[in-house]
C-alpha cells in the first residue's frame, strides 16, 4: 500500500535541486549542533544545579561581554554565510540560462493552461524533455495562483496583471507533482497535476503525435499584430515613415520615456504598454496609441509579446526563431549537477 | 505567611471588592480587567482549538472525507484569523501583562484606567464581528486576506471579519497605548529603567509594536472592505492595480505581529528562568535591549513573506539579510537563559517545566525561521507545511507554552489559590510530547512538498499527517487539563501565601490577591531586580503544588 | 504638591502633573498611531503615483483647486482658533475658551460643508468610482479610465478618513464646551483642552499634505 | 516639563504673538505652493510640494502643538512616527522601483 510508505525526501529532479538539498543539510546540521548544544546545557545545568535547600539561592555573576559578543557573532557569521548561499541559489533560479526554451502557463481557477513553444496545448499537465531548459512565463487570469513542482525545488507565484517567470531543467525521467501552492479558493488542492519528463526523442514523438497541436506563439502573436492593426503603426522594416515607435529589438533594451525616465522592456513593460498604453509614453511619441484591454486575453497577449520578443535585434522581421543566432551559450547558471542539454528540437 | 498578614487581609482584595456583574463589567481595575480578557481569549482559544481538532481530523486521510472543500478553506480561516487576533495577540499582554504590568513597577493602575476598559470592550466587539460572520457560514479567505481573491473572488462573509479584525486593532492599540505611557510615567520612585523586571522591557518592546504596526492593518483591511463593498479599486489588477502591495501592508504589520505575540512570552520566561533558579538573569541589559532590538528590526524584514511573490528580487535579497540579522537578538536570549542556569537553584515547579519545554521549542521554531528566511531554501518550501510547523513552533511551542508557564506561575498570585501539582506537571509534559508529534512530521510533509490550506493531498502524505493528528488529540488533552484543575483550584485550592514560590519582584510584595489599588503601603524600589542573595532570609517556599 | 486633591485628579495618580503630563504624551503615541494610519493609504498613493504617473497628473486637474485651496485656508485658520482658546485658558479668560472654540468648530464646519460641495461635484460628473464611473478623457489626450478611477479611489479614501475625523474632532471639540463654559479649563488644568487641540493640528496637517498631493500635481500641465 | 509648568502656574503669561506669526506663515506658504505648482519644474514640482507641506507641518508641530517646548520624549515620539512611515514608504517603493532590474531570461544581453 503506497500510504505506508514512508517519504523523508522528495526526488531530486531538477538541476537546481541538489544545491537546495544541500543548502538544507547544511541547515539541518548547523540547527541540530545549536539545538542539541542548548538542549544539553540545559540538562546539565538543570540536574547540576538542582535545588538542594529550601532556602538556597542561585550564584548571580555579571555579564561576561565577551560571552555576549562571541554568541551574537557566531551565529550572525553562520547566518551571513547562508544568506549568501541562499542568495545565490535565488538568483539562479531567477534567471533562465540562455539556452532555455519559453513556455507559457496560466493560472486560472481551478487549472493549470500551458502553451508550448511549438504551439501545443495543454491543461493541468506539461510535457518537458529532459535535460533542456525551460523557462515558464506565468500569468493569471483571476487570483493569485502559484507554480510548484517540489521535485523541482522552484516554485512562483502566478499574478493577475503581471508577468512572473521561473525556470528548470529536468534532469530525471518521470511524472512529478504540480502544485498550486497559493490559495486561491475553494478547489485550491485540486489545483494539482504533473510535469512529465520525457526522453527527448520521445517528446518529438509525443509533440508530434496526439497532443494539441497548433500555431507557436510566435506565429499566432504575428497573426495578432497585424489582424489587430498593430501593424499600421508599427511598420516594420527600417527607415520607413510610422506613427508609433518600431519594435523591432525592443525587447530586453531600456526605453527612454517623456520626462526622462527610463524603464527595461520586459514583458510586464510590453503588456503594459498594450492594456494601458498611456501609462509610460515613449520619449518622442504622441499618446495616440489605443488600449486593447479587454479586447485581448492573456493566452493572445503572451502571443503578442512572444512575437515582439522574436523581433530580437536583426534587422529583418525574424520568422519565429526562438534566439537569435549567437546567443546559445551553455547555461551560464553555475548550477552543478546540470545535465547537458541535448539542442531543442524545432 | 507573613505579608498576608492578619491585618491586611480584614481589607477586601480586588476580588472581595465589590460583588455582582457591574462591579465586573464597569470595573476600571486592571485586574479585573486582566479577569475578563482571560476569560474572553480562553473561550477563543477553545474555539480555535475546535477548528483545530477539525483539521487535523480531516487531514487524516488524503481524501476530502469528512467536510468539503469549501468548509475545509473556512475552518482554516476561523482557525487562524482566531488564533492569532483573538487570542495569540492579546493572549499575554492583555491578560498578563495588564494583571502585572503596574504590579512589577509599583505603580496603582495602568495611566488609563477607563481606556483599559474601553480597550476589552472593543476587543468583544471585534470578537463579535468575527463571530458574526462565523455564525452566517464563515469566510474562506486564510487569515492572510489576500487579495484580489478577498476583494473580487470569495463570496463568503469578507467584510464582517475584516471590520472585526480592523475593530481588534484598536483594543490592541489602546493596550499598547496604556503600557507605554504607564510604563514612561507611573514607575514608583527607585523604579529606574535598568530596575525594571525584563517582564516589563519585553511588554515596552511589544507596545511599541502594537502602536506603530496596527494602525496599518486596520487601515489596510479597511481599504479591503471599501473595496468589496463599493467597488473602488484600490487593489485591482483589472484597474492596473496591484495586489502585491496589499501583501507588502498587510505583512508590515503582520511580521511584526509575530513579535508582537513572542515577546511578551519571552519577558514571562526570563521571569521563569529567574524565579526558578533564584538568581538574576545573566546578561541583563542584553536581554532587555534585544527585546527593543527585536521590536525595531522586526519592521524592516516583512518582505520575508514576499520572496515568491513577484516582489523584486533585489527587494527580496535586503529582506533577508535583515531577517537574518533579528535572529541575533533572539540567539542573544536564548543563550543568556542557558546561562542564568549555570550555578543556579534550579527547582521543578510546573511553571518551569514550561520555561525549558518554551526554550527548546522556540529555539527549534526560530531556528527553521532563520531557514524560511534563506532565499535559496524559501523557494522550495515556501507555503507548504514547513511554513506551518514554523510558526505553530514558534506560536504554540513558543508563545502558549510561556502563555500556561507564566499563568501558572502568577496564578497563585492572581486568584490566592494553588492548584494540584501532579496534574499541572502532567499537563506540562502532555502539552510537550503531544506539540513535538503534532508539529515535528510537518516538517517533513512541507519538504515533501505538500502544500498547505490543502483539503486534500496526496497520498504518500498520508503517515505523516496520521502521527500529526495523533498529536494533536494528545496536545488537546494536554490543554484541557489545566482548563480542569486551574477551575477546581478556584473552589477547592489552598490559599496561596503572597509569596509562595520565594521570588523576588514587586508583585510578590503584596497580598495573594493583591488589593485594589495593588499595595498597602507606597512602594519604593531599592535594589536591581532579582537581587537574589544568599546571606539574606529567603522566605520559605510554601508547599505549593499539593493543595 | 499643590495640585493634590483637585477636582480632576485621578486616585491613580499622586499629583495633577504626572496625570498630565501622563495624557498628553498618551495623545502623541495615539496621533503616532494616526500617522501610521493615514500612512497605509499614502504608501498606496506613492506607489500608485509612481507607476501612473501621467494619468494622476491628468485625473487630478479634475479637482478644483480653488476650493482645495479655500478648505487649507479655513483649516489653518481653524488651528489658529484652537491654539488660541488654549491659550485663553492659560490666562484664565473663560468665555474666551468658548468663543475660539466655537469659532474653530465654525471653522471645522465650513471646511466639511466645502467638502460636501466637492463631492456633490465628482458625484455630478461620475467621478465616483464604482459602477457609475465615468472618466471623460480630456479632448486630444490619451486616456485611462481605470488608472484615474485609482486615483479617485485614493481621493475619496484619502479625503474621506479625512473628513471622518474632522467629524470625531468636532464631535470632541462640542464635548468641550460645557465644561470650558463652566470654567474647568485654566491656568492650572486645561489638559482635555491640551490634547484635544493636538488632535485638530494633527487633522490639520494631514490636510496640508493631502492638498498639494491631490489637488496640485496637474497644474503646471493645464 | 515640569519646570515649564511651573513657570506658567507662576503667573507667566504665554504670548500669543507666535500663534499668529505661523498662521500668517502658513497662508503665505499655502499660497506659495499653489503657485510653485503652476511652473513646470519637471520631477521638482513634486520635491518644492513636499518641501514647503513639510515646513508648514513643522510649524505646526512645533507651535501650535507646542513641541517646541516639549520634553525629548515628545519629539522622539513625533520622530518616530515619521520614520517608521518612512521606513514603510521606502522599503515598498524599493520593491517596485528594482522590479524589473533582473533580466529574467540570460539570452536577452
Ligand atoms: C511568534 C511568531 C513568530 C516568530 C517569533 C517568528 C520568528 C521568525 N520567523 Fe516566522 N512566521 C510566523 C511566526 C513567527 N515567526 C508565522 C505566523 C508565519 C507564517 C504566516 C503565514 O504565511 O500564514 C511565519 C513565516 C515566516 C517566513 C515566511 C515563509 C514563507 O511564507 O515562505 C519567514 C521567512 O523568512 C520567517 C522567518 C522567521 C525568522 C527569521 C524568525 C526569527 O525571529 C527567529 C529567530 C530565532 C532563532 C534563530 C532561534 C534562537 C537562536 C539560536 C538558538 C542561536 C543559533 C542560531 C543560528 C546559528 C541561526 N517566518
Ligand atoms: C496562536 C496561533 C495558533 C494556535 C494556538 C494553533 C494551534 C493549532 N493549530 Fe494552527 N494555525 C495558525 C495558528 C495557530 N494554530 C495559523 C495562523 C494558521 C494559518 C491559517 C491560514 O492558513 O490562514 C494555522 C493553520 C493550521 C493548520 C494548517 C491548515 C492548512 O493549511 O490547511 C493546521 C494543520 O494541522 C493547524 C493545526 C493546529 C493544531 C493541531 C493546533 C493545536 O495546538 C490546537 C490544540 C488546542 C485544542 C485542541 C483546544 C484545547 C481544548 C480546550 C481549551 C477545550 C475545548 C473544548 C472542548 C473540545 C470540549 N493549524
Ligand atoms: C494608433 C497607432 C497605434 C496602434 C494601432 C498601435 N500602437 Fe503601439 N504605439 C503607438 C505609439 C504612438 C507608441 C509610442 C507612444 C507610447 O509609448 O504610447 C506605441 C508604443 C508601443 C509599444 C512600446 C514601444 C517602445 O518602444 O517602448 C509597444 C510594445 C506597442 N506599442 C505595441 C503595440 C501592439 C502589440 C499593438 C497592437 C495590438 C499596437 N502597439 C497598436 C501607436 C500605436
Ligand atoms: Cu490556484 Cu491555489
Ligand atoms: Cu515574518
Amino acid at each position: 500500500m503506497s500510504s505506508f510508505t514512508l517519504p523523508f525526501f522528495p526526488e531530486e529532479a531538477s538541476s537546481i535541486a541538489g544545491e537546495v538539498d544541500a543548502m538544507f543539510a547544511v541547515w539541518l546540521a548547523i540547527s541540530l549542533f545549536f539545538t542539541a548544544l542548548i538542549a544539553a546545557l540545559i540538562l546539565i545545568f538543570v540536574v547540576r544545579y538542582r535545588r538542594r535547600a529550601d532556602d538556597e539561592v542561585g550564584k548571580s555573576e555579571h555579564a561576561g561581554i565577551w560571552l555576549e559578543v562571541t554568541w551574537s557573532v557566531i551565529p550572525l557569521l553562520i547566518m551571513l554565510a547562508m544568506f549568501a548561499w541562499g542568495a545565490k541559489v535565488f538568483f539562479v533560479a531567477h534567471r533562465a540560462p540562455a539556452d532555455a526554451v519559453e513556455y507559457w502557463a496560466f493560472g486560472k481557477q481551478w487549472m493549470w493552461k500551458f502553451q508550448h513553444p511549438e504551439g501545443n496545448r495543454e491543461i493541468n499537465h506539461l510535457h518537458v524533455p529532459l535535460g533542456q531548459a525551460i523557462k515558464l512565463s506565468m500569468t493569471s487570469e483571476d487570483v493569485i495562483h502559484d507554480f510548484a513542482v517540489p521535485a523541482f525545488r522552484i516554485k512562483q507565484d502566478v499574478n493577475p496583471g503581471t508577468y512572473t517567470f521561473t525556470w528548470f531543467r529536468p534532469t530525471r525521467i518521470g511524472t512529478y507533482h504540480l502544485f498550486c501552492d497559493q490559495y486561491c479558493g475553494a478547489e485550491h488542492s485540486k489545483m494539482v497535476g504533473s510535469v512529465i519528463v520525457m526522453d527527448p526523442r520521445d517528446y518529438a514523438a509525443w509533440l508530434a503525435g496526439g497532443a494539441a497541436a497548433g500555431q507557436s506563439p510566435v506565429a499566432a502573436g504575428a497573426q495578432l499584430f497585424s489582424s489587430l492593426a498593430c501593424v499600421t503603426c508599427h511598420e516594420m522594416g527600417p527607415g520607413r515613415f510610422a506613427r508609433g515607435p518600431s519594435l523591432q529589438g525592443l525587447f530586453g533594451r531600456q526605453v527612454v520615456l517623456e520626462g526622462g525616465r527610463t524603464v527595461l522592456a520586459d514583458e510586464a513593460y510590453i503588456r503594459e504598454s498594450i492594456v494601458q498604453p498611456l501609462a509610460k509614453i515613449v520619449k518622442g511619441w504622441q499618446p495616440i496609441m489605443p488600449t486593447y484591454q479587454g479586447q485581448v486575453s492573456e493566452e493572445q497577449l503572451a502571443q503578442l509579446i512572444a512575437f515582439i520578443k522574436s523581433l530580437g535585434n536583426a534587422p529583418a522581421m525574424a520568422t519565429g526563431a526562438e534566439h537569435p543566432p549567437g546567443t546559445l551559450a551553455p547555461g551560464d547558471s553555475g548550477i552543478t549537477g546540470a545535465a547537458s542539454a541535448p539542442a531543442p528540437q524545432k | 505567611m507573613d505579608t498576608n498578614s492578619a491585618a491586611a487581609l480584614d481589607r477586601p482584595s480586588y476580588l472581595t471588592d465589590g460583588y455582582g456583574w457591574k462591579s465586573w463589567l464597569l470595573t476600571r481595575d486592571h485586574k479585573r480587567i486582566a479577569i475578563l480578557y482571560l476569560v474572553s481569549i480562553t473561550f477563543f482559544f477553545a474555539l480555535g482549538g475546535i477548528f483545530a481538532m477539525l483539521i487535523r481530523l480531516e487531514l487524516l486521510t488524503p481524501e476530502g472525507d469528512l467536510v468539503q472543500a469549501s468548509t475545509y478553506n473556512k475552518l482554516f480561516t476561523m482557525h487562524g484569523v482566531i488564533m492569532v487576533f483573538l487570542f495569540l495577540i492579546p493572549s499575554i499582554p492583555a491578560t498578563l501583562g495588564n494583571f502585572f504590568v503596574p504590579l512589577m513597577i509599583g505603580a496603582k493602575d495602568l495611566a488609563f484606567p477607563r481606556i483599559n476598559l474601553l480597550s476589552w470592550y472593543i476587543y468583544i466587539l471585534g470578537g463579535a464581528f468575527t463571530l458574526w460572520a462565523l455564525i452566517h457560514g464563515g469566510v474562506d479567505t486564510g487569515w492572510t486576506f489576500y487579495t484580489p481573491f478577498s476583494t473580487t473572488y470569495s463570496n463568503t462573509y469578507v467584510v464582517s471579519t475584516a471590520l472585526g479584525v480592523f475593530i481588534l486593532g484598536f483594543s490592541s492599540i489602546l493596550t499598547g497605548l496604556n503600557f507605554i505611557v504607564t510604563i514612561h510615567r507611573m514607575r514608583a520612585p527607585g523604579m529606574t529603567w535598568f530596575r525594571l523586571p525584563l517582564f516589563i522591557w519585553a511588554h515596552y518592546a511589544t507596545s511599541l509594536i502594537m502602536v506603530l504596526g496596527t494602525p496599518v492593518i486596520a487601515v489596510t483591511l479597511l481599504m479591503v472592505a471599501v473595496e468589496r463593498v463599493l467597488h473602488l479599486g484600490l487593489f485591482d489588477p483589472k484597474l492596473g492595480g496591484d495586489p502585491i502591495l496589499f501583501q507588502h501592508l498587510f505583512w508590515f504589520y503582520s511580521h511584526p505581529a509575530v513579535y508582537i505575540m513572542v515577546l511578551p512570552g519571552m519577558g514571562v520566561i526570563s521571569e521563569l528562568i529567574a524565579a526558578f533558579a533564584r538568581k538574576r538573569i545573566y546578561g541583563y541589559r542584553f536581554v532587555a535591549f534585544s527585546s527593543m532590538a527585536i521590536a525595531v528590526l522586526g519592521f524592516l524584514v516583512w518582505g520575508h513573506h514576499l520572496f515568491l511573490t513577484g516582489q523584486s528580487v533585489y527587494a527580496a535579497t535586503i529582506f533577508s539579510v535583515i531577517s537574518m540579522l533579528v535572529a541575533v537578538p533572539s540567539a542573544i536570549k536564548v543563550f543568556n537563559w542557558t546561562a542564568t542556569l549555570y550555578e543556579g537553584s534550579i527547582s521543578f515547579q510546573t511553571p518551569m517545566l514550561y520555561a525549558l519545554g518554551f526554550i527548546g521549542l522556540f529555539t527549534i521554531g526560530g531556528l527553521t525561521g532563520v531557514m524560511l528566511a534563506t532565499l535559496g531554501l524559501d523557494l522550495h518550501v515556501h507555503d507548504t507545511y514547513f511554513i506551518i510547523a514554523h510558526f505553530h513552533y514558534v506560536m504554540v511551542g513558543g508563545t502558549i507554552m510561556a502563555y500556561l508557564g507564566g499563568l501558572h506561575y502568577w496564578w497563585p498570585k492572581m486568584t490566592g489559590k494553588l492548584y494540584a501539582g501532579f496534574a499541572s506537571k502532567l499537563s506540562a509534559l502532555l502539552v510537550f510530547v503531544g506539540f513535538n508529534l503534532t508539529f515535528f512530521p510537518q516538517f517533513i510533509l512541507g519538504y515533501l512538498g505538500m502544500p498547505r490550506r490543502y483539503w486534500t493531498y496526496a497520498p504518500e502524505f498520508q503517515v505523516w499527517n496520521v502521527l500529526s493528528t495523533a498529536g494533536a488529540s494528545i496536545l488537546g488533552v494536554g490543554y484541557l487539563l489545566p482548563l480542569c484543575y486551574l477551575t477546581w483550584s478556584l473552589f477547592k485550592g489552598k490559599q496561596a501565601d503572597a509569596n509562595p514560590w520565594g521570588a523576588k519582584g514587586l508583585e510578590w510584595q503584596t497580598t495573594s490577591p493583591p488589593p485594589t489599588y495593588n499595595f498597602d503601603e507606597p512602594v519604593v524600589v531599592t535594589e536591581p531586580p532579582y537581587s537574589y542573595v544568599a546571606e539574606q532570609h529567603v522566605v520559605g517556599q510554601q508547599e505549593v503544588e499539593s493543595a | 504638591m499643590h495640585s493634590s486633591g483637585h477636582v480632576a485628579l485621578q486616585h491613580h495618580f499622586d499629583d495633577l502633573d504626572t496625570q498630565r503630563e501622563a495624557s498628553t504624551f498618551g495623545m502623541w503615541v495615539f496621533l503616532c498611531t494616526e500617522i501610521l494610519f493615514f500612512g497605509g493609504l499614502f504608501l498606496l498613493y506613492v506607489i500608485y503615483r509612481q507607476r501612473f504617473h501621467g494619468v494622476f497628473v491628468q485625473a487630478s486637474r479634475h479637482l478644483d483647486v480653488k476650493w482645495g485651496g479655500i478648505n487649507t485656508a479655513v483649516l489653518i485658520c481653524s488651528s489658529l482658533t484652537m491654539a488660541l482658546s488654549i491659550w485663553a485658558a492659560q490666562i484664565n479668560r473663560r468665555k474666551l475658551v468658548v468663543v475660539f472654540l466655537l469659532v474653530t468648530m465654525a471653522f471645522g464646519a465650513t471646511f466639511l460643508g466645502i467638502k460636501a460641495i466637492e463631492y456633490g461635484d465628482k458625484f455630478h460628473h461620475h467621478l465616483v468610482p464604482g459602477a457609475n464611473f465615468h472618466y471623460a478623457c480630456p479632448p486630444g489626450e490619451e486616456c485611462h479610465p481605470e488608472q484615474a478611477q485609482i486615483f479617485f479611489s485614493l481621493y475619496f479614501c484619502l479625503t474621506g478618513l479625512h473628513a471622518m475625523h474632522m467629524v470625531v474632532g468636532l464631535g470632541i471639540l462640542s464635548c468641550l464646551l460645557l465644561p470650558a463654559w463652566r470654567g474647568r479649563y485654566n491656568a492650572e488644568w486645561h489638559n482635555p483642552l491640551e490634547c484635544s487641540g493636538l488632535y485638530w493640528h494633527f487633522v490639520d496637517i494631514v490636510w496640508i499634505f493631502l492638498f498639494p498631493l491631490l489637488y496640485l500635481i496637474g497644474r503646471h500641465v493645464a | 516639563m515640569a519646570e515649564e509648568h511651573a513657570a506658567e502656574h507662576d503667573g507667566h503669561v504665554p504670548s500669543r504673538k507666535p500663534y499668529f506669526m505661523v498662521w500668517a506663515a502658513l497662508m503665505i506658504f499655502t499660497g506659495l505652493t499653489v503657485w510653485v505648482a503652476g511652473l513646470n519644474l519637471g520631477p521638482f514640482n513634486d520635491v518644492a510640494a513636499l518641501i514647503i507641506a513639510f515646513t508648514k507641518a513643522t510649524l505646526v508641530v512645533l507651535i501650535f502643538m507646542h513641541v517646541a517646548h516639549s520634553s525629548r520624549l515628545t519629539k522622539l515620539t513625533v520622530v518616530s512616527g515619521l520614520v517608521w512611515l518612512l521606513i514603510m514608504i521606502s522599503l515598498t517603493l524599493g520593491d517596485y522601483v528594482t522590479r524589473g532590474w533582473l533580466d529574467t531570461f540570460a539570452a536577452n544581453r
